[in-house]
């Protein structure tokens, strides 16, 4: 083998960085300068230099992949476990979206959460969770894998309700950790049957099985679906995807790290991985695509109405995963961690963005904001790059990777999905042109918070420049510079049939979104008004995201409670007043009982055994007389006795 | 002048065969002989406070801008032996309150180890009283007897001044005597040996043909020893800076207050023979006993060297008397512990990392 | 200078211990008299080491051993003696009777 | 026979058995003290009679350089005026001296029952402190250690039962 770099053999260092400092912050980081919040940022920019080092060795060929090691772990049984490292490409491109990602928003962190409460524990969640994703990232075997999600999820838990004294907050919090927990336990079936049928969690070894006949194609197929049940909780996906907007609860960096850059991306990161067994089962790619159509066109529609900016985004990160998961589904592996890349970078953006813009005008609301673009120039320019590339502008990163995946879709035959992908492309440039114009340009809506909007401090506007620079560039580099072919490459990718139509048609309907958006929000708003009006139903069924939060509430939260409620009412009138209360007589008639005979039976014994022994008592305690060299004599008389019985 | 060690030795065999050719038994004769030998060592060591305490009243008043004793002799020179005298025809008062066998002993025990003390120190090529192979331990163990007699002392006057300041000396003695043996282990680990002799003459040799290979030159740990070695004496001797048992004008005069004419000249002989002990061991520990600097050829006898660095250590002891204010006594005690204590052990551990260094290159 | 002269010695000083434990009243007394008890077992080991096995020196090495004991035990005993002192102002052995039946 | 070592030996057994009973008899607690001293002193001639110069070196530096001194602080420090005046023996004193009699008796019986006659091989006297330093390192390592941790309990103990909490308040 060849000399391998320092770095590649102990690439186990890079989620390692971020558990020591989170350790470190949590337990001392009241000691430290900034509450250790430097600490965070350079365990994770060693973490980022580490990966840059590695990608660099992939591409300039000294590393071949997939590069693997493992070291021992524990064992059942015979069942050795293991955990390692595994460097492919999606992997390595995967470090470097989290460690890039994590590191800009740490930085930005440091002037968005300056004054709030709490500022120690954040940064120790946000190296915890930059931890576990890179941990689950590295993973070679699905058992870490697994290990790393779950640990992921509750970080989340954490970031969401890190607010904890609203209400709101909570509530999200629980939310999503509940909602997510429905599709781990999909999962949760999918490894214990993985395990069960496979006899093992390596992703090496599970695909040199899938090829041996181990796994029958019905067992694929079962195990593909209960894993990707997984991804839909963990990404959001229809009909699993009521948390995520829920999620933006969290303050705006965790909303952009976790819930639209990294964290997310981890379900489809999971389809990546699991891709053997939906080769061996296509059938199970066909939900894929399905699941994933349905989610990014649900999603954008509701993200036309809504007023939130953080919830515009959330439905668009929807919107958005969908996309990659039809990627997937309809074949494309490396259009759907192409876009996952591309979106990472400009998904993050917009969120870091919308968060200086929350900080400069302390709302939410779109329509309390406009014409901020006089305010705060560097975070307009940033957002509009980030807005391009997420409508898909020609040329920036989105365009690349989303025309890519619109390809994939056509060039293998599922021109439904085509089709609904380009409606959907169409909506996104719809709806993001609305934000940007609600919010950027325009006329000031609410003079007050207009005139104290002010621009982010440096630390703010850094990560965004840095950002906006990937969104535009990122998708040329990987996509003119080989990287897809050469990181993604999949073994029996699909033949594509080439169409310079279908592309025109999607780069068209993006455009046309963006043309319409344009009229519609930069001219009067009165006639947006009057058209909500005009399609009234349509707009309420929009605003109120389809009833599906209520059709939860109805379906499964009330039963649930109604049930528990039964099962209290059960509880205290049939288990308590029957049972605990009749034997609670029935022990009290035997407790008379046996008082009785304790009183004049036992008693009597006890008393006369008391009187035998204080009796007897009063004898020796003579001989205890406090004097201790009395004791001491009758030592010394036992030890003249034992020497004097050793001699005769 | 030359080697007087030589000498002494054939003398004393001399002197032992003659007197077995006499009709005295062996094993009297070898008593007789060895008695002589201590006889000369207890006769020195009694000169050698007499001349201390001149150098002491001439130092001190040169420090403070004045002459010093003048009148008894050219320059004052039998000043002390006059002194001396008048101490031993003063009466010998035994206060009435006094615990009486205690306090006549009590001088005794603290002036005798210190003259026990000499025997094992290498004055010269061949002038080692008692090579004992556990010299440096047996100095310490025997010297460490003397603070027995400072609390007897103190106990033995039947005054509470004095027992405060036997207690306070005890205390500070106690405490230094820790520091000052484990300022001499890295020595012992050094040489591998603890006999004073062995590790004077180990240091006979050059680095690079000029600088002694004295131990007081080797970096850090020489110096270190060094400086925590000497502290530890002046204050073992209750001198001052760490005077406090003693101080005139706080405690009267400590332990020794009641004590007056030869008894009072006991402790006082035994002081002047504990700096005196001092000086001998740091020079035979550090600065190479007997051997010569800058006339390597033997034009200078060895025993010579050895005094003269011996008087130059006394000078440091006389020095920091006329220099250093008196320190408090928490301060004392937090000196010996928090510092000198924690330096000692960390040189033995630098010693130790030498060593195995040594070892390994 | 045989083994046994040692041994009788050390016999003595023993039992010249243990009387002093019996009867001192003063707790320092008793300290003292355990240290010569101490000292007696000490000049036994000696002997031993120097007597029956002169090839090694466990003997020496215990009694290493047995005097950084007798310092640990005379250290925490006198300063019990002491803190004793303090609350009843007293060093006599009958006086610390308050556990006594 | 006489010799040097036998003129030694009961030089100093007279005095460690003298200063021994003054010990346990003296009414004056620092007198038994002094003389505790000086049997200690006469014990580490024994122990440099015996070969072990080490350890009579030792002998003087812990019991009378340390312990005795200490000791002697106690005294001073616990020591009534009217102490010297009280009978310093309890009333058990009369089986005291038999039992210890009785214990000397039957101990120097089973010596001499089982030791009598054994004389020293002969061998040089040479210096110990090097072998014990090995031998306290080597195979006598873990009881060295596990001595080190009882001193530092003993300091610890010290200090704990040494320190007057009411003054401390």
């Amino acid at each position: 083998m060849a000399e391998t770099s320092w770095i590649v053999t102990h690439a186990y260092l890079i989620p390692l960085l971020p558990l020591g400092s989170a350790v470190i912050i949590f337990f001392f980081g009241r000691w430290l300068p900034t509450k250790g919040a430097w600490l965070g940022i350079l365990a994770i920019a060693a973490s980022f230099v580490m990966s840059v080092d590695i990608l660099m060795r992939v591409m300039d060929g000294s590393l071949t992949v997939p590069f693997e090691m493992s070291w021992p772990w524990f064992s059942a049984g015979i069942y050795p476990f293991e955990w390692g490292v595994l460097l492919d490409g999606p992997s390595i491109v995967m470090l470097l979206v989290v460690t890039t990602v994590s590191f800009l928003v740490q930085v930005y962190s440091l002037g968005y959460m300056h004054d709030a409460p709490r500022f120690k524990r954040f940064y120790a969640y946000l190296s915890l969770f930059t931890f576990s994703m890179l941990g689950l990232v590295l993973a070679n075997n699905y058992l870490q894998f697994f290990v790393g999600w779950e640990v992921m999820g509750a970080c989340s838990y954490f970031l969401i309700s890190f607010e904890f004294e609203r209400d709101a907050a909570g509530a999200a919090g629980n939310k999503a950790f509940l909602t997510t927990r429905l599709g781990d336990l999909g999962f949760y079936g999918g490894l214990l049957t993985i395990f069960f049928v496979v006899g093992t969690f390596n992703f090496g070894q599970i695909q040199a099985h899938l090829h041996d006949g181990t796994v029958s194609p019905h067992m694929a197929y079962i195990i593909a679906l209960l894993v990707f049940c997984g991804s839909v909780g963990k990404s959001a996906q229809v009909p699993l995807h009521v948390w995520l907007p829920d999620a933006m609860e969290g303050p705006t960096p965790v909303s952009a790290l976790i819930h639209a850059a990294t964290m997310v991306a981890a379900g489809v990161y999971l389809v990546a991985r699991t891709y053997p067994f939906f080769a061996v089962a296509p059938d199970a790619l066909n939900v894929v695509a399905w699941v994933g159509t349905t989610t990014a066109l649900f999603a954008a529609t509701i993200a036309l109405t809504a007023n939130d900016i953080k919830k515009v985004l959330a439905y668009s990160t929807i919107s958005q995963l969908g996309y990659m998961i039809l990627a997937l589904g309809v074949g494309g592996y490396a259009a759907g961690l192409f876009h996952l890349t591309t979106h990472a970078a400009f998904k993050a953006l917009l969120f870091l963005g919308a968060g200086s813009v929350i900080h400069a005008v302390h709302t939410n609301d779109m329509w309390k904001m406009g014409s901020l673009s006089k305010q705060m120039m560097t975070t307009t320019v940033t957002f509009f790059c980030g807005f391009l590339a997420l409508s898909g502008f020609p040329f920036t990163s989105g365009y690349f990777s989303k025309e890519m995946i619109l390809g994939t879709a056509y060039g293998t035959g599922h021109y439904a999905i085509f089709a609904i992908g380009c409606f959907t492309a169409f909506l996104t440039a719809l709806y993001m042109t609305r934000a940007f114009s609600l919010t950027f340009l325009g006329e000031p809506r609410e003079r007050d918070r207009f005139a104290h909007a002010h621009e982010s401090p440096w630390s703010m506007t850094i990560p965004l420049m840095v950002l906006a620079v990937l969104s535009i560039v990122l998708g040329y580099l990987m996509h003119s510079g080989g990287w897809v072919e050469k990181l993604f490459a999949v073994p029996h990718a699909p033949e594509l049939v080439e169409s310079h139509a279908a592309t025109l048609i999607a780069v068209g309907s993006s455009l046309f979104g963006l043309l319409l958006g344009a009229l519609l929000y930069l001219g009067n708003l009165e006639i947006v008004a009057k058209l909500a009006q005009v399609f009234s139903p349509i707009y309420n069924l929009l605003v109120h995201k389809y009833y599906i939060d209520e059709i939860y509430w109805a379906l499964f939260v009330r039963p649930t409670m109604a049930l528990a409620k039964a099962l209290d009412w059960f509880d205290f009138n049939v288990v308590d007043s029957i049972f605990v209360d009749g034997f609670g007589w029935i022990t009290r008639l035997a407790s008379k009982i046996d008082s009785w005979l304790d009183d004049h039976v036992v008693d009597g014994a006890v008393d006369g055994s008391g009187y035998v022994v204080t009796e007897l008592g009063a004898l020796a305690r003579k001989a205890q007389n406090g004097f201790v060299q009395n004791y001491l004599l009758v030592i010394t008389l036992g030890f003249v006795f034992l020497v004097l019985w050793k001699i005769f | 002048m030359g080697e007087i060690g030589p000498l002494l030795s054939q003398l004393f065999h001399t002197g032992r065969d003659w007197a077995a050719g006499h009709g005295v038994p062996p094993l009297g004769a070898q008593i007789l002989m060895m008695a002589v030998q201590v006889g000369i060592i207890i006769l020195s060591i009694s000169l050698v406070p007499m001349v201390l305490v001149y150098a002491e009243r001439k130092v001190a008043g040169f420090m403070q801008g004045r002459l010093g004793p003048m009148e008894v002799g050219p320059f004052g020179i039998l000043q002390t032996l006059a002194d001396g005298i008048k101490l031993i025809f003063k009466e010998d008062v035994i206060p009435r309150g006094a615990d009486r066998w205690v306090h006549i002993v009590a001088p005794i025990v603290a002036c005798a180890p210190a003259f026990v003390c000499f025997a094992p120190v290498p004055f010269g090529k061949g002038m080692t009283l008692v090579d004992l192979d556990t010299s440096v331990l047996f100095i310490f163990a025997v010297s460490g007897i003397s603070v027995i007699g400072i609390l007897m002392g103190g106990w033995g006057s039947g005054n509470k001044f004095s027992m405060l300041g036997g207690l306070r000396g005890a205390a500070q003695a106690v405490s230094y005597e820790i520091p000052r043996v484990l300022s001499v282990v890295p020595l012992l680990m050094f040489y591998g040996t603890q006999s004073l002799r062995g590790i004077a003459v180990a240091q006979q040799a050059r680095w690079l043909g000029v600088l002694p290979k004295w131990f007081i030159f080797y970096p850090v740990i020489g110096q270190i020893s060094f400086v925590i070695f000497l502290i530890c004496s002046v204050a073992e001797t209750n001198r001052t800076p760490f005077d406090i048992a003693e101080a005139e004008s706080e405690l009267v005069a400590g332990f020794h207050t009641e004590f007056g004419g030869i008894k009072f000249a006991l402790f006082f002989l035994a002081e002047y023979a504990y700096v005196f002990l001092a000086s001998a061991m740091a020079v035979a520990l550090f600065f190479g006993g007997g051997d010569g600097v800058i006339l390597p050829g033997g034009l200078i006898p060895s025993w010579i060297w050895f005094l003269g660095k011996t008087f130059m250590i006394v000078f440091m002891f006389l020095w920091f008397r006329w220099t250093f204010p008196r320190m408090r006594v928490d301060q004392l005690m937090s000196f010996c512990w928090k510092f000198l204590l924690p330096w000692s052990f960390v040189n033995i551990a630098l010693t130790g990392a030498w060593i195995l260094w040594r070892a390994h290159s | 200078m045989t083994l046994y002269h040692f041994l009788a010695l050390s016999a003595v000083l023993f039992s010249i211990g243990i009387y002093g434990v019996l009867t001192r009243r003063n707790v320092l007394g008793i300290l003292m008299s355990i240290e010569l008890m101490f000292n007696a077992a000490n000049i036994n080991l000696v002997a031993f080491n120097y007597y029956l096995h002169p090839e090694n020196l466990w003997g020496q090495g215990f009694v290493l051993f047995v005097i950084t004991l007798a310092a640990a035990e005379a250290v925490v005993g006198l300063s019990l003696v002491l803190a004793i002192y303090r609350n009843i102002k007293s060093v006599y052995a009958e006086n610390m009777n308050i556990l006594h039946g | 026979m006489i010799n040097l070592p036998s003129i030694i030996f009961y030089t100093f057994s007279v005095l460690a058995i003298g200063m021994a009973i003054v010990v346990v008899t003296s009414r004056n607690v620092f007198h038994s003290a002094m003389a505790l001293t000086g049997t200690l002193g006469v014990v580490a001639g024994f122990f440099a009679l015996l070969g072990a110069d080490f350890l009579a070196a030792s002998q003087v530096l812990i019991y009378v350089g340390g312990i005795m001194i200490i000791m002697l602080f106690v005294v001073m420090l616990s020591q009534q005026p009217f102490d010297a005046l009280q009978r310093q023996t309890n009333t058990q004193w009369l089986y005291g001296i038999l039992f210890a009699a009785a214990v000397a008796a039957s101990l120097i019986r089973s010596f001499r029952d089982v030791y009598r006659g054994v004389a020293a091989v002969a061998t040089d006297t040479v210096p110990t402190s090097a072998p014990i330093g090995r031998l306290l390192l080597g195979d006598m390592l873990v009881p060295f250690e596990a001595v080190s941790l009882v001193l530092l309990a003993a300091l610890v103990g010290a200090v704990v039962f040494g320190q007057d909490r009411k003054a401390a308040k």
